[in-house]
C-alpha cells in the first residue's frame, strides 16, 4: 500500500495522514480519532459513513483547518492546512446554528460572495440559482428562524453551493429533509459536482445515500477511530433514482456498507489499522 | 504649660474631673473640618477642657461643608464647624440654626493673614480692582471668598459684577494658577505661604481688607438644642472659648496638634500663618460681611447677628 | 490580520496548547504585568521629562516610595480595612436586592414594563446627590457610604439580569415546560444559568462601582476609610501620599477583578465565552 | 387601546410613587423633605426659563459628546480586546485600575492636563461611562456562538468583515446593555464633572443649591435628571428596537407561546 | 365521518380540531398551518410525514402547548391545552438547543425527575436505564457539547423517556443518527410504548421508519397544511427489523405513503380537505 499512498499522494488534492485527535476533558482525555490516513483526488466525489460519535464531524473539523490535530496532518494541493483554506465550503451538522440569525436568507447566501468581491450581478445570479436549486426561492426575505429545521438546511446548503468552492465539505447535510427534497437534492450534488468539478466529502448516515451519491465510501470504525473499508462504488456515472438504485449491483455494495458498519459497531477493528496504529496502543 | 491658669478658667473647685469616673461624662458629638482653623477643639480636647465640663468629645471629621448642616439637623451632630457664610445660608433658608462659639479669625494683618489672591509671578494685577474682568478661583461659589473678594473689589473702586469665579479646591489652585487656567486664585493656609513661595504674589488680603476684625468661622448647632439641653450647650460654650483662648496663647502647640489630624508636613506647619482665636465674635465685622452676602444675591435677607450669635 | 486571528481564536494546536497550559496562566499574568510597567513607566516619564510639573504629578517612583511607606502604618491598613468593609457589605446588599427584584421584574412581562419608566427615571440620579440624605439619616458612619455604595451599585446589577433573564433561549425554555418544570423550577435551572454571565459581568462591574463610590463618598462625607485618607492629603498639601492612596485604590480594584474572574471561571465554566479560550 | 395601554405602564408606577409620597408628607415638616406641590411650583421657576440655556444645554452637549465618544472607544476597544488574547491578557489589569479610580480623583489631574475646559469634563464623562461598554463588547465578543464562527471561518470571511457580519451582529445584544447602562451612568459622570471645577451647567446647580439648602430647588434638579435619564432611555429603547430587530424578533417567535 | 369524530373524540387522548396557524412576519402573514382535525387514542403510536415546511413543527409546538394556535383547539383528554401539559414530554428538532449547556448528560437526563420530587433511588435507576438504552452509559459525566451531534440528539430522547411520560411528542428525533442506532431505537420507541402505554406522535422523514414504527401514519399536505392521508398500518405488533422490513405488506404500504407524499410536494390536496377548506380559499 505504501508505493500507492505516495503516488496517490501526487495528484491529491486532499491528503488525511496520520490523524489523530484527542480532546482535553475535565473528565479526562477522549481519544476520537485515533490515526486515519486517506487521500481524495481532485473532482473526486467520497462519503464518509461511521457509527454515532466516531469522529466524522471531527475529521471534518481538522480538514476545514477549524481545529488543530493532535497528531499527524492535512494537505491541500500538498500544502499542510493549519487554517480554513480559500475557496473550500463546508456545511455544518449544526445547520440551525450556522446561519445568521441577523441576515435575511438572500444575504445569508450572499455575503460569502460579497466577501469574496464577486461583482453585484454574478452574486445576484449565483444565489438566485442556488435558492431555486434547493427549493427556497420563495423566501429570501424570511430569517433563519422563521424557517423550519429541514428549510434552513437547505439555505446553508444553498451557500455553499452558490460560493462554487473547490473542496465541500458536507457533514449530514440532508438529516433535516423529507425523503423527496432528499432525493432531489442528491441528484443536485450530483450535478453540481459534474459541472465544478468540486472535490466533495459528504458524511451521512443513510447507507444508500452513501452509495448512490458517492464514486467511492469511506467507513469509519467506532471511536477510537481508524479506517474499517474505503470501497470503490462502481455503478455507472449517470445515476437516477429510480433505475440506479434498482441495480442489483447497489443491491450489493449498500449489503457491503451496511455488514461493514455493524461489524464497526460491534468493535471490530481491520487487521491492517490495528497494526498501523499498534505504536499508539 | 505657662498659661494654663488661664484667666477665664472657670473650673473651681472641680477641676479635677479626670478622675471622677469617665461614666459620669456626658457624650457630645461635633463635626469638624480636619483643618488648621479646628485646631483649637483637638487642644481643648487633649487638655482636658471638655472633660472638666463633665462632656466626653466625639469629634467627627466631614471632609467638605457638604455634610455638616445636614449633621447637625438629623442630629448626628451635637455641634459643628463651620465658617459664617454657609449658617447664614441655611439660616435664610429656613434652617433653626445659631452660633455658640467662635472658631477662626482673620489676623488683620495685611499681608500676613490666613488667606489671600495670589496672582502668578509678572501678572498685571496690581490691587484688588484689577481683578476686574478677571477669572478668580474660589473654593466654593456664593461662599465666603467670592462675597469678601466681591466686596473688596468694590472697596477698591473695581466692578466687582465682571469677575468671574470657578471653583478650584484649595490644593489645586496653585497648580491652575502655575498652568494660567486662572488669573489669579483665593488661597487659604497652608497653601497660600507655599503658593508665596513658589513666587505668586498676594495682591490682596481679602479678610483684612473687609475688616480686619473680621471673624469666619465658629460653632454652631440648631435652635432646638439651645433651647432644650441649655446645659449641654453652656458647657460646651465654657469649654470651646477655654480652647480657643488656650490655643491662642499656644500657637506651638496648635501647629504640633495640627499634625495630628492632618497630613501637613512639619515644615509647613512651622511657616504657616495661624488664624486668630478668639471667644467674642465682632458683630460690626458680622454685619458688614452679612450686607456683603445679601448685596450680592448669596442670602435673601441681610442676617441679623442677635439671632445668629451667642 | 490573519494570523493574528489564528493566534487568537483560531486553531491552536493542542500539542502546543497542552505543553503551554502550565505555561499559560503565567505568560497571561506576565503579559498583564508588562501592561502594567509600561502604565509605570509612563507615568514615570511625563514629569521626568517635564511634561507636567512634578509638583503637580510627581514621578510614579516617588509615589510607589510613598505607598510603601503607607504599607507600614497600621492607620493605613485601617483605612483600607473601613473601605473595604463598605464595599464588601455595599455590594453584597446591591447585589442580593438586584438579583431578587431582577429576577421577579424579569420573569413578569407586566412587572417589566410597568417598572420601567420607574427604573429609568431613578438609575441616572448620582448617588452623591444623595449625600444630604444620606448624612441626614446616619451622619458621616459607614452607613452613609453604604446607602451611596447601595444605590450606585444595585441599578448596574439590576440591569444586567433584566437583559439577562430577557435572553433566555426559549428552546431550552420550552423543553423545561414541556418537563413540567415550574416557574420557579424554570428560574433555578433555566433563567439563572442564562442570566448568569450577565450577573457576573454585572457584578464585575457593580464592584468596580462599589469601590469607586466607598472612595467617592469617604471622600466627599468624610466617613473614614482611603478616600477619607485622600482628602486629608490632598488638603494637606501632601501630593505624593494622595497619589499613593489613589495608587492604592487602584490596586484594590485590578486585585477585586482578578478575585471576580476566578469565581466566573469556576461557575462560568460551561458558558462559550470560557469554554472558547479552551477549546477554541 | 395600544397606546393608552402603554401610556398606563409608563405612568402607573410614577403616579402610584408621587401618591405615596403626598400622603407621606401631608402632616410632616421635614426641611429636606418638601411636598410635592412645592417641588412642582419649584420646578418651573427654576428650569423654564433662562437656566435652560445657560445651564442644561451645555451640560447636555458635554453628556452627548461624552457618552458617544465612550460608546465608540468601548466598541472599537472591546472588539479589539476581546478578539486578540494577548492584548486582553496585556491591558486588563491595568484598565481594571483605571476602572477602580474613583472620578472625584481624577478631576485633578485631567484638570492639569486638559486645563478649566469643557473638554476636561467630556473627558470626565468618557473615563467613567467607557467601562459598560468596553466590557460587554468583550464579553459579547468572546461569547460569538462558536459553529457561527466556523462558519464564517470557512468561507474566508475574516478581518474587517468577520467584525461587520459577524462580530458586531453577534455581540450587539450584549453591547446595547453596556449602552444602556453607560447613558445613565452618563448622566451621573456629567454632575461629578461639574461638581468641582466649575462655575455653571445642570449638576454645578444642583449641588450649589445643595450646598445652599435650597433643598426644593435641589431635588428639582434631581427630578431634572431623572426625566433626563427616562428621554434618554426611551430614545435608546426605540434605537435598540431598530437596531436588534431581528434578535427580538427571533425571541418573540419563539416566545409566542 | 362526522359521527366518527364525535365518536372517537370521547375515547380520544389527544384531539387535534380545526387547527390554523399563520405566522406574523414584517414580510407578510405566512399560513403555516390551514386546517388540521384528528384524534390519537390512548395508547396509540402514529407518525407523522410530510414535505420539508409542512407545519410539522408547528402542530407539534401547538399540541405541546408552546404556541397558540391562530383558530381551531387542541384537547388533551377533553380538556383544552393552554400551555404545556403535565406528563408530556416532547424531544425537539433542535435538539442541540434543547439540552442544557451548563449541565452534564446525567443531570440534563435527571432533571424533570428532580423537579418531579421522584426518590433518588428510582431516579438513578430510570436515568441509569434510560443512557443504556440510547446507548451512552459511558459518558454521564460529559456536557453536552462534548458530544458528537448524533450523541446529543440520544441525550435528548433519554431525557424524554427516563420522564415516563403518557404522551410523547418526537420530532425527527433519529435525524442525526447513523442507520444501525436508528433501527436500535426504533425498536427502543416500541418497546417502551408497549411497556409504558404511552401514546406517542412521531414526525420523521424517512418513510420505511414511519411504516415500520406506527401503527397508524398521517400525511400532511404541503403548506397551507391539510391532512393528506391518514393510514392505518396493518402490520403485526411485534415486529423486527428484518422480517417486518421484508414482509410484502410492508413494501406495499411504504409504495403508498411514498406515492401520497410526491402527490403532497406536487401540490395535489385531498378533495375532502379542499371541500372542507374551500371557505378559506
Ligand atoms: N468538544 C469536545 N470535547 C470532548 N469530546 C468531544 C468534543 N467533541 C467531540 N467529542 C467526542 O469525540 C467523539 C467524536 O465526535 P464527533 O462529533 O466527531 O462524532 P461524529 O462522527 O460526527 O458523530 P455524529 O454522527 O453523531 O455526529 C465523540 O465521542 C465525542 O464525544
Ligand atoms: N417563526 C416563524 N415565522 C414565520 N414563519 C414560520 C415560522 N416558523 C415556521 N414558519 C413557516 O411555517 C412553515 C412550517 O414550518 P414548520 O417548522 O412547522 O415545518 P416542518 O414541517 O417542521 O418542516 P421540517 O420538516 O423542515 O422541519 C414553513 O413554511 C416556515 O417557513
Ligand atoms: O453615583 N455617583 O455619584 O457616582
Ligand atoms: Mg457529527
Ligand atoms: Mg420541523
Amino acid at each position: 500500500m505504501q508505493p500507492d499512498a505516495t503516488e496517490a499522494n501526487t495528484e491529491a488534492t486532499l491528503s488525511v495522514r496520520g490523524l489523530k485527535k484527542v480532546y482535553q476533558t475535565d473528565g479526562g482525555d477522549v481519544e476520537a480519532v485515533r490515526n486515519l490516513t486517506f487521500d481524495l483526488r481532485a473532482g473526486e466525489l467520497a462519503c464518509l459513513v461511521g457509527p454515532s460519535g466516531s469522529g466524522k464531524t471531527t475529521l471534518l473539523k481538522c480538514i476545514s483547518g477549524l481545529m488543530a490535530p493532535t497528531e499527524g496532518e492535512v494537505l491541500l494541493d500538498g500544502k499542510r492546512v493549519t487554517g480554513p483554506p480559500k475557496k473550500m465550503a463546508v456545511v455544518f451538522q449544526e445547520y440551525g446554528r450556522s446561519l445568521f440569525p441577523w441576515m435575511r436568507v438572500r444575504d445569508n447566501v450572499e455575503l460569502p460572495l460579497k466577501n469574496q468581491g464577486v461583482p453585484k450581478g454574478e452574486r445576484d445570479r449565483l444565489v438566485d440559482d442556488a435558492l431555486e436549486a434547493v427549493g427556497l426561492s420563495h423566501v429570501p426575505r424570511s430569517y433563519p428562524w422563521q424557517l423550519s429545521g429541514g428549510m434552513q438546511q437547505r439555505v446553508a446548503i444553498a451557500r455553499a453551493i452558490a460560493y462554487q468552492p473547490e473542496v465541500l465539505l458536507m457533514d449530514e447535510p440532508f438529516a433535516a429533509v423529507d425523503a423527496q427534497t432528499r432525493a432531489d437534492l442528491e441528484d443536485l450534488i450530483r450535478v453540481v459536482w459534474k459541472k465544478l468539478g468540486v472535490t466533495v466529502l459528504f458524511v451521512t448516515h443513510d447507507i444508500d445515500e452513501s452509495v448512490y451519491l458517492g464514486e467511492r465510501v469511506i467507513i469509519l470504525s467506532s471511536s477510537p477511530t481508524v479506517i474499517q473499508e474505503d470501497i470503490q462504488i462502481d455503478l455507472p456515472a449517470d445515476r437516477d433514482q429510480l433505475n440506479t438504485r434498482s441495480l442489483p449491483r447497489f443491491t450489493e455494495l449498500r449489503h457491503h456498507v451496511y455488514e461493514q458498519i455493524q461489524l464497526a459497531k460491534k468493535g471490530h477493528r481491520p487487521a491492517a489499522a490495528t497494526s498501523g496504529g499498534a505504536g499508539t496502543e | 504649660a505657662c498659661g494654663s491658669g488661664s484667666p477665664s478658667s472657670t473650673g473651681g473647685g472641680t477641676a479635677p474631673a479626670t478622675g471622677g469616673g469617665e461614666e459620669g461624662l456626658t457624650k457630645v458629638s461635633v463635626g469638624v473640618i480636619p483643618i488648621v482653623d479646628c485646631a483649637p477643639i483637638y487642644l481643648g480636647d487633649k487638655q482636658g477642657f471638655f472633660k472638666e465640663e463633665g462632656l466626653e468629645l466625639d469629634i467627627q471629621t466631614a471632609t467638605g461643608g457638604a455634610a455638616i448642616v445636614p449633621g447637625v439637623v438629623s442630629g448626628s451632630f451635637d455641634f459643628a464647624f463651620s465658617n459664617l457664610i454657609s449658617v447664614m445660608v441655611a439660616k435664610d433658608k429656613g434652617l433653626d440654626l445659631k452660633f455658640v462659639a467662635n472658631g477662626a479669625s482673620t489676623t488683620g494683618e495685611e499681608g500676613k493673614d490666613i488667606g489671600g489672591v495670589v496672582v502668578p509671578a509678572g501678572s498685571d494685577i496690581q490691587s484688588a480692582k484689577d481683578l476686574a474682568g478677571k477669572t478668580v478661583s474660589v473654593n466654593n461659589l456664593s461662599n465666603i471668598g467670592d462675597t469678601t473678594i466681591k466686596s473688596v473689589i468694590e472697596k477698591d473702586g473695581g466692578d466687582p459684577s465682571g469677575v468671574k469665579f470657578v471653583e478650584v479646591a484649595f490644593p489645586d489652585a496653585p497648580a491652575a494658577l502655575a498652568n494660567k487656567q486662572v488669573d489669579a486664585a483665593w488661597i487659604l493656609e497652608p497653601f497660600l505661604s507655599k503658593a508665596v513661595d513658589e513666587g505668586g504674589t498676594v495682591v490682596s488680603s481679602n479678610f483684612v481688607e473687609m475688616s480686619p476684625e473680621l471673624d469666619i468661622a465658629g460653632y454652631f448647632t440648631k435652635g432646638d438644642t439651645i433651647s432644650g439641653k441649655a446645659d449641654l450647650t453652656e458647657k460646651f460654650t465654657r469649654a470651646m472659648n477655654k480652647s480657643l483662648e488656650y490655643a491662642q496663647e499656644h500657637p506651638d502647640e496648635v501647629r504640633e496638634i495640627v499634625g495630628t489630624y492632618t497630613k501637613i508636613d512639619e515644615a509647613t506647619r512651622a511657616k504657616m500663618i495661624l488664624p486668630r482665636y478668639r471667644v467674642e465674635f465682632d458683630e460690626g465685622a458680622f454685619k458688614t460681611l452679612g450686607d456683603a452676602a445679601a448685596k450680592y444675591g448669596t442670602l435673601s435677607t441681610a442676617p441679623s447677628a442677635d439671632d445668629l450669635l451667642p | 490580520m490573519s494570523p493574528g486571528t489564528l493566534a487568537a481564536g483560531g486553531a491552536a494546536p493542542p500539542v502546543e496548547r497542552q505543553r503551554r497550559k502550565a505555561g499559560k496562566g503565567a505568560s497571561k499574568q506576565l503579559l498583564g504585568i508588562l501592561g502594567i510597567i509600561g502604565f509605570l513607566g509612563t507615568w514615570e516619564l511625563i514629569p521626568r521629562l517635564g511634561l507636567i510639573d512634578e509638583r503637580f504629578l510627581p514621578p510614579a517612583s516617588e509615589v510607589i516610595a510613598a505607598l510603601v511607606v503607607d504599607f507600614g502604618l497600621t492607620a493605613f491598613w485601617v483605612a483600607v480595612g473601613e473601605t473595604m468593609k463598605a464595599w464588601f457589605l455595599g455590594l453584597l446588599m446591591a447585589v442580593a436586592a438586584a438579583v431578587l427584584l431582577g429576577f421577579i421584574i424579569g420573569s413578569s412581562d407586566f412587572l417589566r414594563k410597568a417598572t420601567n419608566s420607574t427604573i429609568e427615571f431613578l438609575r441616572p440620579i448620582p448617588s452623591v446627590a444623595l449625600i444630604p440624605l444620606a448624612v441626614l439619616l446616619f451622619g458621616v458612619k459607614i452607613e452613609s457610604s453604604l446607602l451611596l455604595i447601595v444605590y450606585a451599585s444595585f441599578w448596574q446589577v439590576l440591569i444586567q439580569v433584566l437583559y439577562g433573564v430577557a435572553d433566555v433561549d426559549m428552546v431550552a425554555n420550552n423543553t423545561a415546560k414541556t418537563y413540567g418544570l415550574g416557574r420557579l423550577a424554570r428560574i433555578r435551572y433555566v433563567v439563572f444559568p442564562t442570566a448568569l454571565p450577565y450577573l457576573m459581568t454585572g457584578v464585575r462591574l457593580a464592584a468596580a462601582v462599589a469601590l469607586v463610590l466607598a472612595i467617592t463618598a469617604e471622600l466627599v462625607i468624610g466617613s473614614p476609610g482611603l478616600g477619607r485618607e485622600i482628602a486629608l492629603a490632598q488638603s494637606g498639601g501632601a501630593i505624593s501620599g494622595m497619589y499613593a492612596l489613589v495608587l492604592a485604590t487602584g490596586l484594590i480594584g485590578v486585585l477585586i477583578n482578578m478575585l471576580m474572574r476566578q469565581i466566573e471561571k469556576r461557575i462560568l465554566g460551561w458558558h462559550s465565552s470560557i469554554r472558547s479560550e479552551v477549546i477554541v | 387601546m395600544r397606546t393608552a395601554r402603554n401610556i398606563g405602564y409608563i405612568l402607573g408606577l410614577p403616579v402610584l410613587l408621587v401618591l405615596v409620597w403626598w400622603l407621606s408628607t401631608l402632616g410632616s415638616v421635614n426641611f429636606f423633605v418638601p411636598k410635592p406641590a412645592d417641588l412642582v411650583e419649584t420646578f418651573g421657576e427654576v428650569w423654564f426659563g433662562e437656566r435652560f440655556f445657560s445651564d442644561v444645554l451645555p451640560s447636555l452637549g458635554r453628556l452627548v459628546v461624552g457618552v458617544a465618544a465612550a460608546i465608540l472607544i468601548g466598541v472599537v476597544g472591546g472588539v479589539l480586546i476581546g478578539s486578540v488574547r494577548w492584548l486582553r491578557a496585556l491591558l486588563e489589569p491595568t484598565l481594571e485600575f483605571f476602572r477602580a479610580i474613583p472620578p472625584p480623583v481624577l478631576v485633578p489631574v485631567l484638570m492639569l492636563l486638559m486645563g478649566i475646559t469643557d473638554s476636561m469634563k467630556v473627558m470626565v464623562i468618557i473615563s467613567g461611562c467607557v467601562w459598560p461598554v468596553l466590557l460587554n463588547t468583550i464579553e459579547g465578543v468572546r461569547a460569538v456562538d462558536p459553529v457561527l464562527s466556523d462558519s464564517a471561518h470557512t468561507y474566508g470571511i475574516s478581518g474587517w468583515a468577520r467584525v461587520r457580519y459577524l462580530v458586531l451582529p453577534s455581540a450587539s445584544p450584549q453591547i446595547m446593555a453596556g449602552v444602556r447602562q453607560s447613558l445613565s451612568l452618563g448622566l451621573i459622570l456629567m454632575v461629578i464633572s461639574e461638581m468641582f471645577a466649575s462655575s455653571s451647567g445642570l449638576g454645578f446647580t444642583i449641588v450649589q443649591f445643595q450646598r445652599s439648602f435650597a433643598i426644593p430647588e435641589m431635588w428639582s434638579g434631581i427630578v431634572v435628571l431623572g426625566l433626563l435619564g427616562v428621554a434618554m432611555s426611551f430614545i435608546f429603547q426605540w434605537a435598540e428596537r431598530n437596531i436588534l430587530r431581528w434578535y427580538h424578533g427571533q425571541k418573540e417567535v419563539e416566545n409566542a407561546a
